[in-house]
Formats: C-alpha cells, structure tokens, sequence
C-alpha cells in the first residue's frame, strides 16, 4: 500500500507537449509511472515519445482508463484543466503549476468539493510512491521504499528530507508535495488521515512553514487522531517578521503565524519536532 | 500587492462607495493647500504599505493649513516603520458617531473568503477578537455565489439600529472591491457611524493577489508609484524573490521552504544570513547569475552560500549559472555550493572542471552552512568587485 | 416569454454579437425601402413567436424592393401560423459557406443549462439529433462557474476547422445573453460560417423565463409589441393562466394539473373544453370572479365548470368571487361548481344559502364533469349577457 | 416509518409572519406537527401565536434543533432563505414560493448539492406523513394515515387523488408534491427511491403530467429498482399540443413530452395508468 498513487496508476498529462510537461512526463514513465495519455488542445492525434496526445481530458480517460492527471497547463488555464478533469471523471488532480490567482483556485476548490475527484496542489511538487508512481516533479532517484510517509508544505525541502532519509537507509511510503500556495487542495490533515490509514505507512514526516495556521490544525489532528508517530519540521525558526498591512488574517486564523508557535503548537500534540533536516532524519532513526 | 491608503480609495469609489473628500500630497505645500480647500482643519495620513498608523504617528489631525504642512513636512523626511514616505492623504474631517470594522479577506484554512464585521472598531481589533469574540461576526464567502442577502443580515446584526443599513450596503460594495480586483484583503478600520446616519470607510487597507495582477493591469501600475529599493527591484524584474536581511551570510536557494531552512542553518551555525533569495523553480543559468550579481551588490555580505536542490531546476545549469556570474562580477569572497536532485552529479562535474577558485563545494546542507559562516569570519572585508 | 428574432438580435447585438445588417418593417412599404437600403436583395423574415418559420413560408429571400414589398404584404395579410403578423425583419443577405446549429437552454432533468453545438444547421435538427447523434455535441452549464473554456474547445471540436474559432467566440456572447437576460432558451439555427471566415447567427429565438420579468424590466417592455387577444391580456393582467381551445365547456380551476386533468374528464365524459383557465394559488373573489367573466366572453361557451381542490385556495373565498361574478354578468348558463379541500365545506354552504339558480352544485369532479358536459348539450345556444 | 418527515421532524417556518406563512404555520401545528420555531428578518423576539420568532435561521436551529424548513418568502428572497438555511444545517428545505426565477434556482440547486440538506420544491405543496406531521399547504383533513406512498408534480391534483384514496379507506404513508416547476428539488425518482426503502410503504402513486421527462424517468426507474407496485396517472391527454419556439428542449429531453408519451412509458415499465383521478384509486384499491 501506499496512499494515492501506487503502481495500478494511470497517469494522465495536461499539458504534456509543452516543455516543463514532456521532460517531467518522460522522467515520471522512465521512473516506471504508468503514464497512459496526454491532453494539449490542437494537438490531439500527436505523441510524445510514444505517449498518445488527446485533444480532451474526455477523450483520453474514454480512451485509456486514466484516474489521475498531472497538470503543467500555464496558470491562467489552470482552473480550466481543473474543471475538464474533473468533469471528465480523473480521481486524483495534480496541479504542479504555480502562479494561479487566488480567486481561481477559490472557484476551483470550491467546485472539487461537489465532485469525487482529489486535488493535490497547486504550485506542488506532485507526490512520489517509491518503487510504485512518481506524479510530478520530485527527483525519484532520492527516494526509497519503506514505510514513512510525509507530506510537506515546500517543494524543494521535502527533496532535502527525503533525500536524508534515504541516506539514513530509511524509505518512504509516499512522499507528498502539498504546495505552498494558500488555497491548495490536499492538506496536512487529509494526509495524514490517509497516512494513518495506510497499512504500508509506520511514521509519518509533516513539514511546514511559517504563515497560516495549517501546522497547527495539523497538530490539533495528531494529537486527537493519530496512533502513528509522527516527526515534525518547521522552516523559518529565523525569519523576521512580515511587515503587517492589516488585522483581517491574525483574526481569520487567531494564530501569529511564527515558526515558533507551530513548533510549539506540535511539541504541545506529542510529536517530537526536529531543528533542521538532517535532525528530522535522525528523530525518524530514533 | 499592498496597496496605499489613497489607492484602495480610489477603487472604492469607483464601486460606488461614499468617501470623505480628500487630496494626495507630494510636498508640505500640497498639504497645506488641501488643508485650506477642506476649510482648515484635515486630517494628514501618511501613506505606506504597512499598518500601525495610528499608534504610530501615522496620522496627525491638523487644526490648521500650517499645522498639515508641517505635519506633512515631518513624514516626508521621518519616513514610517523604517520605510520612505513619498505621498500623504489630506482627508476632509468628517462628524464621528461610532466606529465598527469591517474586513473581507481570505481563509486559508477553508479555502474559502471570509467577511467580518466588529461592532468594535478604530482601536485594536485583535486584541478584541480574543478578548471579546462575539463583537465579532464571521461569515464564509463563495463566490460562485457572493456575499449572500442573509448573511449581510446577520453581519450587521449587531450593530447599532441606526448604522445597519448603511454598514448592509456598504458591505456588497467592498465584496464586489475584492472579486473586481483579484483582492485578497479589504480592509476597513474604522469604519464610520456619521452624525448624518452614513457609513463610510475612514481607512483602506486593499492588498492584491500578487499571481492576478496580469489580469489587473490597471492595479499592477500602481506599482509604480511605490518606493523601491534598485537591489530589490532588479531581483523582482528576474523573478527572484529577495529580502534584504542583516547578517554577512549570503543565501541562495531554490524554494521559499529551502531558503528558509538554510537561514535556519546558518544562524544555529553562529552565523547571520545577509539576504533571503529564492531563485524559483527551474532557474536559468542567467537568473543565477543575476542571484549571484544581487547577493553580491550588498557590501556587508562576507560569504555566499548557494544551496540547490533540483527538482525542476537542474544541477547542470545552476553550475554553468554560476561559472557565468563569475566572469560578469569580481567576487573576492568564497561561495560555498551545494548541490542535490535533478542533474546534480552533472552540475557538480561542471564546477569541478571550471576550477574556479571562489567555488568551495560542500557536500551537505549543515556542512555547507557551517562553512559558509566559517569563511564569513575569515573573510577579508570590504574588498568587492 | 419568446422573442421576436429582430428581439433576440437586438440583445445579441448589445453582447457584441456581429449580425447583418437589417431593419424592422412595419408596413410593405417599410420593407421595400429597407431592401432598397440593403441593395435590392434581402431576406423577408415574418416576426412570430413560433419557429417553422423556414419549412412554413415565413422566410422569403427576395430579389427586388418590389418582390420584399410584396412578400411582406402577404405576410402581414395572412399572418402565419394561426398568429397575427405586425412586422417583418428585413436582413441584408449574406455569403454563405456552411451552416451549423447552436443552443443554450435548460436541462430540467439535471437542473442545469445546457450548451449545444451541431455540426449540422439549417435542417431539422431534431430529426439530425435521433439519427444521427454524433452531430450533436452538448455540456452542462453550471453558472456559478459559466461556459468553461475547455467546453467551448469540445463543443467547437467537431466543425469545419474555419469555423472553429468564430463559434467559439460567439458561444459566451451566447451564454452572457442566457444569463443576462435570464433567458431559458437561446438558440440560433442557423450559425454561418460566412465566405468571409466570420460565424454569426441568422436567427435568434430567444425565450425569456416568465418568473424573471420582474428583474427584467427592458426585456418585459417588449411585451407591448406582440399581438395580443384582448380577453387573453385580461386573464394575465389579473394573473390567471387562461388558454382557449374550441369546446363548448368552459373550465375553471385552481392548479395546472387539476384544470389539464379537468380537461381531461370532461372529454373522457364526450364534451369538449371551450378553455383551460387556472385560477392560481391561493385566489382571491376578485379573481374568481374575473375567471368567470373571461370564460363567459366566449360566445361558444354552453356551460361553465369550476373544480376547485382548496390548499392555499380558501373555499368560503372561491364562493364568494362566484356570487360576486354572478351579479356582474349576466349569465344565462348553468355553473357546475365541486369544491373541495381547505373551507369547502363554508363556501358550499355559502353557495347553498345564496341559492342562486344558476349554481349547480356537484360532490365529485368526475359526476362535475359528466353533469357540466350534460348542461352545454342542453344549453340554449347564443344567449350570452 | 414514513419518508422525509414524521413525529420527530422539528420544523421551522421561514417567512412565518407573512399572511399565508402564518395561516399554514397554525394548520400545520393544528395538525399536530411539531413547529418549534419562525424566521423572519427585523422581527426576532416576536411570536406567532406562541411560536417563537428569531431573526436568523442560524439562530432557530441552535435554540430549538429545528431539523426542516417551510420557507413562504417572497419569491426574489427564496434563493437566500435556502442558503441560509442549508448553511445553517437544516436537513429538510420545503419551499412553497412560486414564481422564482429559473436562474436563482438553478443557482440554489447547484449549491446544496454539495451540502447536505435536501431541497423540496420549490412552488410545490409540501408533502404530508398522515397523523405524523403536515408541512406545507396540503389540506390535512383529506388524508389519511396508511401504506400509500404518492409523489406528485401537481398541487391541487394530488389533493384530488389523495381525496379520492382517502374516500375509499386507502391511507397514506406520505403525500410528497415536488411543485411544477422546471427545476426543482426532490423528484420522482428520489421520492420513489425513498418509498422503495420505507418499510411503511406498500405501493406508490405517481402523479406526472405533460412536458419535461421526470415520467420517463420515473418510469426507467420503476422497471429496474422497485419492487413495490406503482400506479400512475399523467394530466394532460386531452392538451392541445403548445406552440414551439426551438428545437433546443426536444433535443435535450429526447422526447416529446406528451401525455401519451408518458402514459406509454409507464405502461411499457409495468406501471397501471389510471386514466383518471377516480380510476386511479380503484387501481390502487384493487
């Protein structure tokens, strides 16, 4: 097991022919992701290295049974390749493109929830099943098979964590690269309620951020309804602060925001919250 | 985007939303003589992109056209909150009954806008939401559907008799200020019983969604009229995303998470980060080469250190990034390079044949760190290129 | 309510919708100096609430001013199909390449709008949908979200590739008229790719939603120009949905269903409905009473049945209205009259003590029915008051 | 048992002051159900003969854990009352307006879709479980509690045919009139569905009429998921045919929507079709 992707996966990809598209789509398939179609409007009836270029999302899944799209669309399209997934019945949306307006994924996210599908993203690194499906962008070569799972806020520190897991020789369930935009679709909480779960998945690896209040749901989640244990990261311990415009956010979340209060927020829920990647790996060792 | 008081104004007018008559100063005199149209006695704000205002000195109600000059004269050369100050509202006085909030912004948690509206305004309105939390009421907003008929009800509902219709259609205009300009907060603190039974902003604090300002491009050249620092802009026209800091360490990284887990690094390695910079997800050989020349133009940097693991961004072209700054700018300081991910080996192997003798590789994030900070201190100062 | 073409054209073209050139013509006169205009050639267009218009004779492509003046003239003298004919459109004619099919409406079943693009126009494209399917393509319109691009992409897929682009620029203008104007029904068949590579519509119809006039003030005001049956006009003034049909038995009823099943029992009982009139929910005497008088203006009338089940209608109310009509007109036929539900049993005792004598009071719809039809065979015929 | 609404229902009338929403309230509390409380804006604090009045329905539901809504606004408010009370958590919305714009209630439907409260009508004449409870407009005195289960486009029609059961000794287990017009909540099939599960149910009446196609749905569903005997009966034989503007509605429905048609579609599914109110009951007392 594992949670989302694994190696029944079929992998569709809108936006394959641009350039982000096709060398991520190769690398996902070379990593031995089962990618099955691609969708570029006006390109219908082309292929890349192989790979059959659909016209719609529609046609592709009529076509070859995809169940999860891998989007790499420009961001003013973006909610639109949202809209046509799901519509088209695709179970999972992973939305690598950043740069969206708030208000679209608003709309977007606000539409996803009368529909069956998952969004993970946008402006997401995708998420990778070790030795099963790589969905996006994270190096495959750094992961490993085993049984922490982890879900992370950033892109590039969840490579560094990962990457020092691996180096440990601890593998992972599923690596999950939430994004760090605000209106995102899968969160902490959801992943680690599948985490919890997942038969394959032992511990569990959250890494946040500074801003926003997710760390804190997070651990308020943890603390009620995990049994798995789970290490912690927070990037940002040494930030200045923000210069503030107004009050509306502080009120919205009623949290400061500051690394330090998610620290605190995860080390109240019992979960033990390493300084710097290369303890987060070793807290997982412990 | 963070806008000006006196910008968030003007879209609100043009939304139909009653305002105090006002006038924007670029000089003392300009104030005085707006001061004089508003028949003497205004109100001076100086206009910045932070809040704080009015504990801060922000705002000097002026009894006279010489006392708004000089009060104006005073913020042009203080600045405020440590940032420059190149324009102040001279606004009319208006006749206050009562003071509320009134807010629409985003909710992350929910992915979801949010309207709020306090039966308590014009003083500290967090401290009220923790103390006193149901002058405080809430509401989620889709909009696919708007702000609906019964929840403006309710938000205004406990308000004062007399200042809930005109806060109940006060309320659809700043919505409509939010959706129309790709907001993601609309701000009003105070908002103004008047003795006539109006209500209408006194402040406007309008922050606009970065990623929607394509589509606003009448909002987008507002920036224009924004202080800016030359660092700062040079790094934003490249995409980069850089905060100037205090420290000698210099960071580049790739992903707003990374950089800052290496500022973290850095600093529980004993040293200080010079900077914040985020080169983005698949960076060019010239935008690392415009990272390097950034970092490099602030003299109290000491060391750099170039922390990358690829995802999108590939190692081979962050090294050849790198080797092309080194020709453009004379760095006589070390630049620790650490590389992971995509390409990586590629990279290193570029670095390793160039031999270039500031490049100091380093094998691990904490190694690198702590050889950054090391060679900070045994840097010789002040000599740049 | 439906539109007129030129109606649906004069929306279309304030959404930006490119059309020919044409002109409304009021009398033959008009429509020869508008094809003179047009430069001799023109299409003559017969302005009806009905489509058919092309299989029926309604469209005439004229080849001089004189044969548009005379087409026209027979259109106005004739009227067309059983409606009164006021005005004409004539349209400049254009160059053809191809014709295709477009609609939006509503989907009852899956309570959304639905968007419609056919390959094939111009032709019976009903008979197209049931043989040929695959023509066809359509998506559901959800409008908190609008027309998504990605739809638009499908529903053009399968054209002609010129034509692609201009029918998917033309679609949301089509589904802002939807929505604007709080339409149920937009549809243009034919849609031309003209030789000039632009796609516009050559008809429009356009059906409004009644429920929506209020909030539809221009669109209401297009109510003055269509023909109208004056004992019609009555009925709706008073808000009651009144329909004639050829019968002797003239029917009166509260509730769509109960009056169509009405009808229906008086033709299983061998009569014929002279009308369907529903009274509505909730009915007032004054109502009634006007149901009353509408139904007897009709001279064919030989005998009058009220079946009224009481929910929101009161039956001490549906009582009175008839004693009130009673002293108004004078009619000389026998009123079958079966009450039931909420207050039946006080307005039949209101009826019993008035005694009129021309009350006939019934227990059951179907003995109302049977006795209504029994009363118009013996009727006198042609003494109306 | 008995569907949608029985001796526990808690209901809440929105627009309870207005005249015909007062007039109900007290027949529907005459009738013995249970209206624990009113809503309407600016008279919060008031009563109506007992019944208290709040000021939202936020406010009703956690004072008196009302459970259904009867909503009497004014049809330009009846999109807002059914946000308000679908976002307050009602579970039941009975909305007898009529003359609601199509747009609104496309809009509305759209959006409790993904809550979940269920919608009735609206222009519909609410629905009646005999000597349980009445909400809406339905004259209770015509009723009868037994083991019919009836759902109805039609108001005064269903009064009619439940009158006609009634007289022979036929009762109701619940008298559902889903309102005529074009988009609307519960419909024949939910309310068929619903009769199918209730154990109190022993057969169903169903009352369509001309246009649309909700009666060849019902009728697809009949043949292939109910076990329980249904007796139809379609208005409208006698209708002459409308004056047709487009093609775009027959496209759509890919019928005619004639009373023929439907009768035809009902018989082809097994269903008896009376062919009048009168013969309708002999068919179910049969």
């Amino acid at each position: 097991m594992s949670i989302l992707i694994d190696e029944t996966t079929r992998l569709l990809v809108q936006g394959i022919t641009g350039k982000e598209g096709a060398f991520h789509t190769l690398r996902n398939r070379d990593y031995g992701t089962n990618v099955v179609a691609g969708v570029t409007p006006g390109k219908g009836g082309q292929d890349v290295d192989g790979i059959p270029v659909y016209e719609t999302v529609a046609e592709a899944v009529d076509a070859t049974g995809a169940d999860t799209s891998l989007i790499f669309v420009p961001a003013r399209f973006a909610a639109d390749a949202l809209y046509e997934a799901a519509d088209s019945g695709v179970e999972l949306l992973v939305l690598v493109t950043e740069g969206i307006p708030v208000l679209d994924m608003v709309s977007a996210v606000g539409y996803l929830r009368g529909t069956s599908s998952v969004l993970l993203g946008g402006n997401c690194p995708g998420l990778i099943s070790p030795g099963k499906a790589n969905v996006g962008i994270i190096p495959g070569e750094i992961c490993m098979r085993g049984s922490v799972g982890l879900i992370s806020r950033s892109g590039t520190l969840t490579y560094q964590i990962v990457h020092e897991l691996t180096q440990r020789g601890i593998g992972q369930s599923t690596c999950v690269g939430m994004g760090g935009d605000p209106v995102h679709g899968i969160g902490f909480v959801d992943a680690l309620r599948r985490f919890e779960a997942d038969p394959e998945t032992e511990s569990v690896v959250v890494i946040g951020e500074i801003g926003g209040s997710d760390e804190e749901q997070a651990a308020a989640f943890i603390s009620q309804e995990m049994t798995k244990p789970v290490v912690a990261y927070v990037a940002g311990l040494s930030a200045p602060p923000g210069k503030r415009m107004g009050h509306a956010g502080a009120i919205v979340t009623g949290s400061s925001g500051t690394a330090q209060a998610k620290v605190d927020a995860f080390e109240a829920a019992g979960v033990r919250v390493g300084r710097n990647p290369t303890e987060v790996a070793a807290l997982v060792a412990a | 985007m963070d806008l000006f008081e006196h910008q968030g104004k003007e879209i609100f007018a043009r939304h139909g939303i009653s305002l105090p008559p006002a006038a924007v100063a670029e000089t003392p005199e300009e104030a005085r003589r707006a001061a004089e149209r508003f028949g003497g006695r205004a109100a001076v704000k100086v206009q910045v992109q932070i809040g704080g205002r009015g504990k801060g000195g922000g705002i000097v109600l002026a009894k006279s056209p010489q006392e708004a000059e000089e009060s104006a004269r005073r913020m042009f050369e203080r600045g405020f909150g440590g940032m420059a100050v190149t324009r102040v509202l001279v606004e009319s006085l208006v006749d206050i009954a009562s003071e509320f909030y009134a807010a629409l912004t985003l909710d992350r948690s929910r992915g979801t806008y949010i309207a709020m509206v306090s039966s308590k305004g014009g003083v500290d309105v967090e401290e009220i939401a923790r103390t006193d939390p149901a002058t405080i009421r809430r509401v989620a907003v889709d909009p696919r559907i708007g702000l609906k008929a019964y929840q403006v009800r309710y938000l205004t509902g406990h308000l004062p008799e007399e200042a809930r219709s005109g806060t109940a259609s006060l309320l659809p205009k700043l919505y409509d200020v939010l959706i129309a300009s790709d907001a993601t907060l609309v701000e009003v603190n105070p908002m103004a019983l008047l003795r006539d039974g109006t209500v209408i902003p006194l402040d406007a604090k309008v922050t606009v969604d970065d990623n929607a300002l394509a589509r606003q491009p009448e909002v987008a050249a507002l920036r224009s009229s924004f202080p800016v620092d030359p660092t700062q802009a040079r790094a934003n026209d490249e995409g980069l995303q850089y905060v100037k800091l205090d420290g000698e360490v210099g960071i580049i990284g790739n992903g707003a998470g990374l950089v800052m887990s290496t500022l973290d690094v850095v600093t529980q390695a004993g040293g200080r980060p010079a900077n914040f910079l985020d080169v983005g997800g698949g960076a060019s050989a010239e935008m690392m080469a415009t990272s390097l020349e950034v970092v490099l133009s602030d003299p109290a940097v000491r060391s750099v250190l170039v922390n990358i693991f690829g995802g999108i961004t590939r190692g081979e072209v962050v090294a050849r990034g790198l080797l092309d700054a080194l020709e453009r700018v004379d760095a006589d300081m070390p630049i620790v390079v650490r590389l992971d991910g995509t390409n990586a080996e590629e990279g290193r192997r570029i670095l390793e044949e160039a031999a270039n003798p500031r490049i100091v590789p380093a094998p691990t994030m904490l190694e690198a760190a702590a050889r950054a900070v090391e060679l900070a201190r045994t840097s010789p100062e002040g000599v740049h290129g």
